[in-house]
């Protein structure tokens, strides 16, 4: 019962959200609902038992995601009112119930026959932590690493795409030379504006 | 003997492209003069080889080499000199040796001398090589190349539109008539497997008519094409503009007479389709007619000449049809040399009259050139068939023949045609050596043409006059291969009757002739006259209107329709449906490039559009093959 | 060497293009030249090596691409590929000697060079898929040839002839790729070798399916009406050395693959489809020359005389008997030196005055009689007088075809008429007349170099016209190789009927001879 | 009421259409962003909804990666983003239309 109650209450709520991400037009709404979301879906992920995975959403969703997202929206003009896209919004939503529809089908497909068994039962003796930990280490251990070294990788991307001049050092320079650049900085600025 | 072959086939060969090396240079006499001595030297040979075979020598026969042989087929460069073919060479040697030594004189200021010495020794060779081959294949290589070297001489003045026209003509009314001799040859090899005459003719005996007679008929429109007969005639006539001394060569003596060798040569073949032979003599019979018809009002000298020869040509065919092969191949040799003469006399005429063709604008030219005069008159007596010149025996024994055979109608026609020959030859005499001197009215002063060119057409005038009484043993050589049928009309009343009746007949038509064209004040034809205005008039000076039809329902239509091919089918159709066909293609990549029109939205859009389209193949491929064993 | 002898002449082209981009470029001449030579120097060796008496494939070669697909590289060259062999190394070696000042002359002829290992490809692989390979890759020359060096209208003229071309080979290597899947399941191994594919007896409906595949093919290759339309605009654009190639050379790999092909793996289908493909050959025939008689440019007269010719081409073909293949074998020899010194001459005069409309010539005969006589030489020769090239081909292509079909034959005989009309009339506007226009009064004739071109061209003409023996002999075994296959695999009576037994009929014509003699 | 696996399903499924509207009609990148981010989410709840009721560990194996893989495509989109916003002074979707085809 309290599944069944917890369930249509998170339920109620995840959709609200989404729902109010992509309908509203402030962005730092949408924002906002997206964070709320995110850690309702961790609730599903504790419902199911999978405490692991539902504290890595929060930390990784609603805590480094979400921040990073804040930090951009810094960048932009958020108060503005974001347009949308023009089109019809009965084929939109249309298309998405379809995609929806047929996504379930096929996925419950093998379920409703039954004839999935798993190939990495989950042991009822240790906790989800440690399961995951058993599992992710030893037969998914490659493909860790290689998400590894692809966040790394973003990482890196991240920086280089956002940051300036990544190539200079100002540690390296001297005064001298950190004033021309900041010379060169403002005429840019000026050409910008002139053209 | 094979030496001699060799010498006689292959001097002119030489003397050829020893002129061609000079065709880019200037006039040099020496271009002009080893042809002819090797043309001689020719001669000579060939007639060696003629005395070897009236001595009754074995034909000669070499082999010289592999030509083509693939499959069963094997054709040889294979030459044979027998009675027939010895015949011819004579002809063809002694007429083109003549000319050869005439031309001398009379491209004397052409520039382009060399060039026309390499051209007319290339056409003795061609025309050697027909008559010497000893099969179907090798026959048709001369048969082409001289159709090529008729093609080179008649457009000999290039720079003259009507005489390019004409080579044109002439090559390609002859390439009609090829590929109907081309088929004949394949009729040939097919039923028999092979292409020599001796191998050829003993199989003919074993096929069935109908297969000999589309043989015979195959062949025959190869002749009737390279003989001018009707309805290929067109093109003999246009062939005047060339130099005279190669209508002389070319376009009377020898190529024309290509086909009758043909026949000739093909006896054996014709002999076992009697229906056929009926045929070719009826043709034969027509085309002396017709093209005599059309040469009584002509106003062309060499255009007369030229119908006459047409005419000649019909009587040949009519002899060959009706089986006298020895007397259409006889009529052929006397027919040579008379109108080789006829012709070369018309060169002087020319020569002296600055190139002038109308007979109206002369007259009384005997004055001046007496030579020329005598030998043209001679000519034109043998043409007409008087006693005791060669044409009276020839053309003679053609008539004794339709007769014996019973053919009344072909007969009767050939005898007035002999009337109507007559006629115009006298008429052309009459016109030109006789009569007012109407030149004087065109400021021209006639001369006679060099002496040389007078001695070298001496020759011919002897065989002119004399071709005649060579007839007997020229029967006793050729019969050896011919039918040796001997045309006796049994009464001899009938016979008396008949050749003086002949004669008389022929002798009335010159003086006719004579008498209305000599007269001080005669008419000249200017449109005015009665018998201009008359239908038949008409008929005949527009040559049965025929040039015109061909040029109107057949040349004209051939080049529309080519146009219309060209611009409607072949653009607006095939390659408008290839390039449909291409533009459909791009069309949909042009309708469907607004998908991709770089706004992350729409290509979304698509995305999500093509997620579903899988999403769905998904599904019903899963439901098929979860259902596959109920829907069976 | 002798054993790799076709590698040699495939790829040795090839090797020397790339070094070519090292060569200097005022030498390049003199390179490619020199190449071109040793070139044909080495094909002249393997027709001096080849065993005129042996009917089968010489000169074998063997190496294991793909063993488990059946995919080998296997070469070997018989009567029929030999002289198409040794003709494209000729007219290579021609054209680059005759190569006239074009801008980036390296690139030119270095592309040559890359065409010219195609060509030998393509007429001596024995696998589907190194012919297939071979083949393709012959258009990527060509293509840049017309595109970068051609009229004004090149970038069309070229993209169609690479489309064209690359769909219809599209489903010939379908075709192929069913040929080998029929081969697997009738043996049940995988292979692309032709000889393998000679072996296997199909029942007739397959055989008509993939001969209709192949057909496309070769069909818009050679190019048969109404696939054609490509081949004009190639021509028009094409610079001079790429139409002689094109007209010479390409062409020929359409009729080359019937005889490789199409009969050999389908006797039955090619006796169903005769009558058919001989109309389409007659309206080839006609229809082209008729074309050809409307045109205004002296190329395209020359491009339409090809089609033409190659209707006579394929009507050898489809006599299916010795003489026919033959003759239709040297008919493409023949065509392809007579087409390309065509289309050198008319290189000549474009030269020269930088137009091809016949309507600005005339009376060139005055000013250039050299020229005059060379192309008049040609002229002859295409129209198919006895004692040149052409005749011997177009002789027994007709007498073959004539023992299947007397009527379809009358109407291809045309060809002789036709042919005579638009060649005679073009050659009447170019060279006969006055000469009407200013700028044609001071033309040079032919100079040295386009001799050295011609004459060889002009020699062979006549030579092989009058002695055809040493080129025919070898053919006409391999021909009667393929006839002997024939009828030995076709399965239906009518094609029994069709396709005579040449070694039957051999012993009854020797027999028959001896009688005679 | 017992709360099934389908239950899940079809919220999961609710979520991704959701989501796919909001891919469909969002102008901004940055809402873009976001909204991926719910197509994520949604195929998450499926992931985990089935590794627990079929007590297989893969599923949850598979929700790691995707949010490891979420995490890497926030972080270079952003920049991107930032890089675009610094050329163009705007992240409008109908602005980049250089891939016109």
């Amino acid at each position: 019962m309290f599944e069944a109650v917890a369930f249509y209450l998170f339920a109620f709520l995840t959709i609200a959200m989404f729902y109010i991400v992509v309908t509203t037009k402030q962005a730092l709404y949408a924002l906002t609902a997206l964070a709320a979301g995110m850690i309702f879906i961790s609730a599903f992920f504790f419902i199911l038992g999978a405490e692991f995975l539902g504290a890595i959403q929060i930390i990784v969703y609603t805590g480094a995601v979400m921040a990073l997202y804040a930090f951009g929206m810094m960048f932009f003009d958020t108060t503005r009112d974001v347009k949308e896209a023009q089109g019809n919004k009965f084929i939109i939503t249309g298309l998405a119930t379809l995609a929806a529809v047929l996504v379930v089908l096929i996925v419950s497909a093998p379920i409703i026959s039954e004839n999935i068994t798993a190939y990495y039962p989950a042991l009822p003796e240790v906790g989800n932590t440690q399961e995951v930990g058993m599992v992710l280490f030893t037969k998914y251990l490659v493909p860790f690493e290689v998400a590894a070294v692809m966040l790394l990788v973003a990482m890196i991307a991240g920086i280089v795409l956002a940051g300036k001049k990544m190539d200079l050092s100002i540690t390296l320079m001297n005064d001298a030379e950190i004033h021309d650049m900041k010379i060169d900085q403002k005429l840019d600025q000026h050409k910008k504006v002139l053209s | 003997m094979e030496i001699y072959l060799y010498l006689a086939l292959f001097s002119p060969l030489v003397g050829s492209l020893f002129a061609a090396l000079f065709t880019t240079k200037s006039k040099t006499l020496v271009a002009g003069v080893v042809p002819s001595l090797l043309l001689f030297t020719s001669f000579v040979s060939s007639s060696i080889l003629l005395v070897h075979i009236l001595n009754g020598g074995a034909p000669v026969h070499v082999e010289m080499m592999t030509w083509m042989a693939t499959g069963d087929l094997y054709i040889p460069f294979g030459f044979v000199v027998d009675q027939v073919s010895v015949t011819m060479m004579m002809v063809v040697t002694i007429v083109s040796t003549v000319v050869h030594v005439y031309s001398i004189g009379y491209m004397d200021h052409d520039k382009s001398f060399n060039r026309f010495f390499a051209w007319l020794s290339a056409f003795v060779f061609s025309m050697l090589i027909l008559v010497m081959s000893d099969n179907y294949a090798g026959l048709f290589i001369g048969w082409e190349g001289v159709g090529l070297c008729s093609w080179g001489l008649i457009g000999f003045w290039f720079h003259k539109e009507s005489a390019s026209w004409a080579a044109n003509e002439a090559f390609i009314m002859n390439r009609i008539a090829d590929l109907g001799m081309l088929i004949g040859i394949f009729l040939v090899y097919w039923n028999t497997g092979s292409l020599q005459y001796d191998h050829v003719f003993e199989a003919f005996k074993g096929l069935d008519v109908d297969t000999l007679a589309l043989i015979g008929i195959f062949l025959f429109i190869g002749a009737m094409g390279k003989s001018a007969q009707f309805p290929l005639h067109t093109w003999l006539a246009d062939a005047m503009e060339g130099p005279t001394p190669v209508s002389a060569l070319i376009h009377a003596a020898t190529m024309v007479t290509a086909g009758v060798y043909l026949v000739v040569r093909s006896n054996e073949l014709y002999s076992l389709i009697p229906e056929i032979g009926l045929f070719i003599a009826s043709l034969g019979a027509f085309v002396a007619i017709f093209a005599a018809s059309m040469a009584l009002v002509n106003r062309d000298m060499k255009r007369i000449i030229a119908y006459s020869t047409l005419s000649q040509l019909g009587y040949m065919f009519a002899a060959a049809g009706l089986g006298a092969y020895w007397v259409a191949l006889f009529h052929l040799m006397a027919h040579a040399f008379f109108k080789a003469l006829l012709f070369l006399g018309a060169g002087n005429v020319m020569h002296a009259m600055h190139d002038e063709l109308d007979p109206f604008k002369m007259g009384g030219l005997g004055k001046t050139m007496k030579a020329t005069m005598v030998m043209m008159t001679l000519a034109s007596v043998a043409l007409a068939g008087l006693f005791p010149l060669a044409g009276f025996f020839s053309k003679d024994a053609i008539l004794e023949a339709a007769f014996v055979e019973h053919h009344y109608v072909i007969y009767s026609v050939l005898l007035f045609t002999a009337g109507l020959t007559a006629f115009y030859s006298f008429r052309l005499v009459a016109l030109i050596f006789h009569g007012e001197e109407r030149y004087t009215l065109f400021g021209i002063h006639p001369h006679e043409a060099y002496k040389f060119m007078l001695v070298a057409m001496s020759p011919l005038l002897l065989l002119a006059i004399i071709a005649g009484s060579l007839k007997m043993t020229y029967f006793e050589m050729v019969t050896a291969i011919l039918p040796d049928i001997e045309y006796h009309i049994h009464s001899h009343v009938t016979f008396w009757i008949m050749t003086i009746g002949t004669q008389l007949f022929v002798v009335i038509a010159i003086l006719y002739a004579y008498k209305k064209y000599t007269t001080i004040g005669m008419n000249v034809p200017d449109g005015t006259s009665e018998t201009e205005n008359t239908f038949m008039y008409k008929l005949l000076k527009n040559q049965y209107y025929i040039p015109y039809a061909y040029d109107e329902y057949i040349v004209k239509p051939y080049t529309k329709l080519s146009a219309l091919f060209w611009t409607e089918i072949d653009q607006k159709v095939v390659d408008a449906t290839v390039d449909g066909i291409a533009g459909v293609i791009y069309d949909s990549g042009e309708q469907t490039r607004d998908m991709q029109d770089g706004n992350l939205s729409t290509m979304l859009r698509w995305m999500v559009i093509g997620t579903i389209a899988l999403l769905i193949l998904a599904v019903m491929f899963g439901l098929t093959a979860r259902y596959a064993h109920v829907l069976g | 060497m002798v054993d790799h002898i076709l590698s040699i002449l495939i790829f040795f082209p090839a090797l020397a293009g790339m070094f070519g981009f090292m060569i200097n470029k005022d030498s390049i001449r003199a390179y490619g030249v020199a190449v071109g030579v040793i070139e044909f120097a080495l094909s002249l060796l393997l027709w001096f090596w080849f065993d005129g008496g042996v009917a089968g494939m010489q000169f074998m070669e063997q190496i294991p691409l793909l063993p488990s697909f059946g995919i080998n590289y296997i070469l070997g060259v018989d009567g029929i590929s030999l002289f198409i062999i040794v003709l494209s190394a000729f007219i290579t070696m021609i054209g680059i000697a005759s190569l006239t000042e074009t801008p980036n002359v390296k690139n030119m002829i270095v592309t040559l060079l890359f065409l010219q290992m195609t060509m030998v490809g393509v007429f001596s692989a024995l696998d589907g898929i190194v012919f297939y390979v071979f083949w393709e890759l012959s258009l990527v020359p060509m293509l840049y040839i017309i595109g970068a060096w051609g009229g004004p209208l090149r970038i069309y003229a070229s993209i169609k002839f690479f489309l064209y071309t690359f769909a219809g080979s599209l489903v010939m290597l379908v075709g192929m790729l069913f040929m080998a899947y029929f081969y697997y399941q009738a043996t049940g191994e995988w292979s692309f070798a032709i000889l393998d594919w000679y072996r296997l007896i199909l029942p007739e409906n397959l055989q008509l399916w993939l001969f209709l595949a192949f057909f496309l093919g070769f069909a818009i290759k050679v190019p048969m009406f109404p696939f054609h339309t490509w081949l004009p605009y190639a021509h028009g654009q094409a610079p001079t050395i790429g139409s002689v190639i094109l007209a010479a050379i390409l062409l020929k790999m359409g009729t080359y693959a019937f005889i490789r092909f199409s009969l050999p793996m389908f006797p039955d289908a090619s006796v169903a489809l005769m009558t058919p493909i001989a109309i389409i050959a007659i309206i080839m025939i006609i229809y082209t020359a008729m074309v050809a008689f409307a045109q205004k440019d002296v190329k395209q007269v020359v491009a339409y005389s090809s089609i033409s010719h190659m209707g006579v081409i394929i009507i050898g073909t489809f006599a299916l008997n010795v003489e026919g293949i033959s003759g239709s074998v040297f008919l493409m020899i023949a065509h392809g030196v007579v087409s390309g010194a065509l289309f050198l001459l008319v290189g000549v005069i474009y030269d020269r005055r930088h137009t091809k409309l016949m309507s600005e010539f005339g009376g060139l005969a005055h000013v250039m009689p050299r020229y005059a006589t060379i192309f008049g030489l040609m002229l002859m020769a295409s129209v198919g007088l006895p004692l040149t090239i052409n005749f011997v081909g177009e002789f027994l292509s007709l007498l073959g075809f004539y023992q299947q079909s007397h009527i379809l034959t009358l109407l291809a005989g045309t060809a002789i008429i036709v042919g005579a009309i638009y060649m005679l009339a073009a050659y009447k506007k170019m060279f006969f007349g006055d000469v009407t226009k200013e700028e044609n009064k001071n033309l040079p004739d032919v100079n040295k170099r386009e001799l050295l071109a011609l004459i060889p061209l002009s020699i062979i003409t006549i030579w092989l016209g009058i002695y055809p023996k040493p080129v025919l002999e070898p053919i006409n075994k391999s021909a009667e190789a393929i006839v002997q296959l024939m009828h030995d695999k076709s399965i239906t009576d009518e094609a029994k009927m069709r396709i005579p037994s040449p070694l039957n009929k051999a012993q009854t014509s020797q027999t028959s001879s001896e009688g005679a003699h | 009421m017992e709360i099934g696996l389908n239950h899940y399903l079809v919220l999961s499924t609710i979520l991704f259409a959701i989501g796919l509207v909001g891919v469909m009609r969002r102008k901004n990148l940055l809402l873009l962003f976001f909204a991926t981010e719910i197509l994520l989410n949604s195929v998450n709840i499926a992931f985990a909804a089935i590794s627990h009721y079929y007590g297989d560990l893969t599923g949850q194996m598979f929700a790691f990666f995707v949010i490891a893989i979420a995490a890497s495509e926030v972080a270079v989109g952003l920049g991107l983003l930032i890089v675009w916003y610094k050329r163009h002074g705007n992240i409008d979707l109908d602005t980049m239309s250089t891939m016109r085809g």
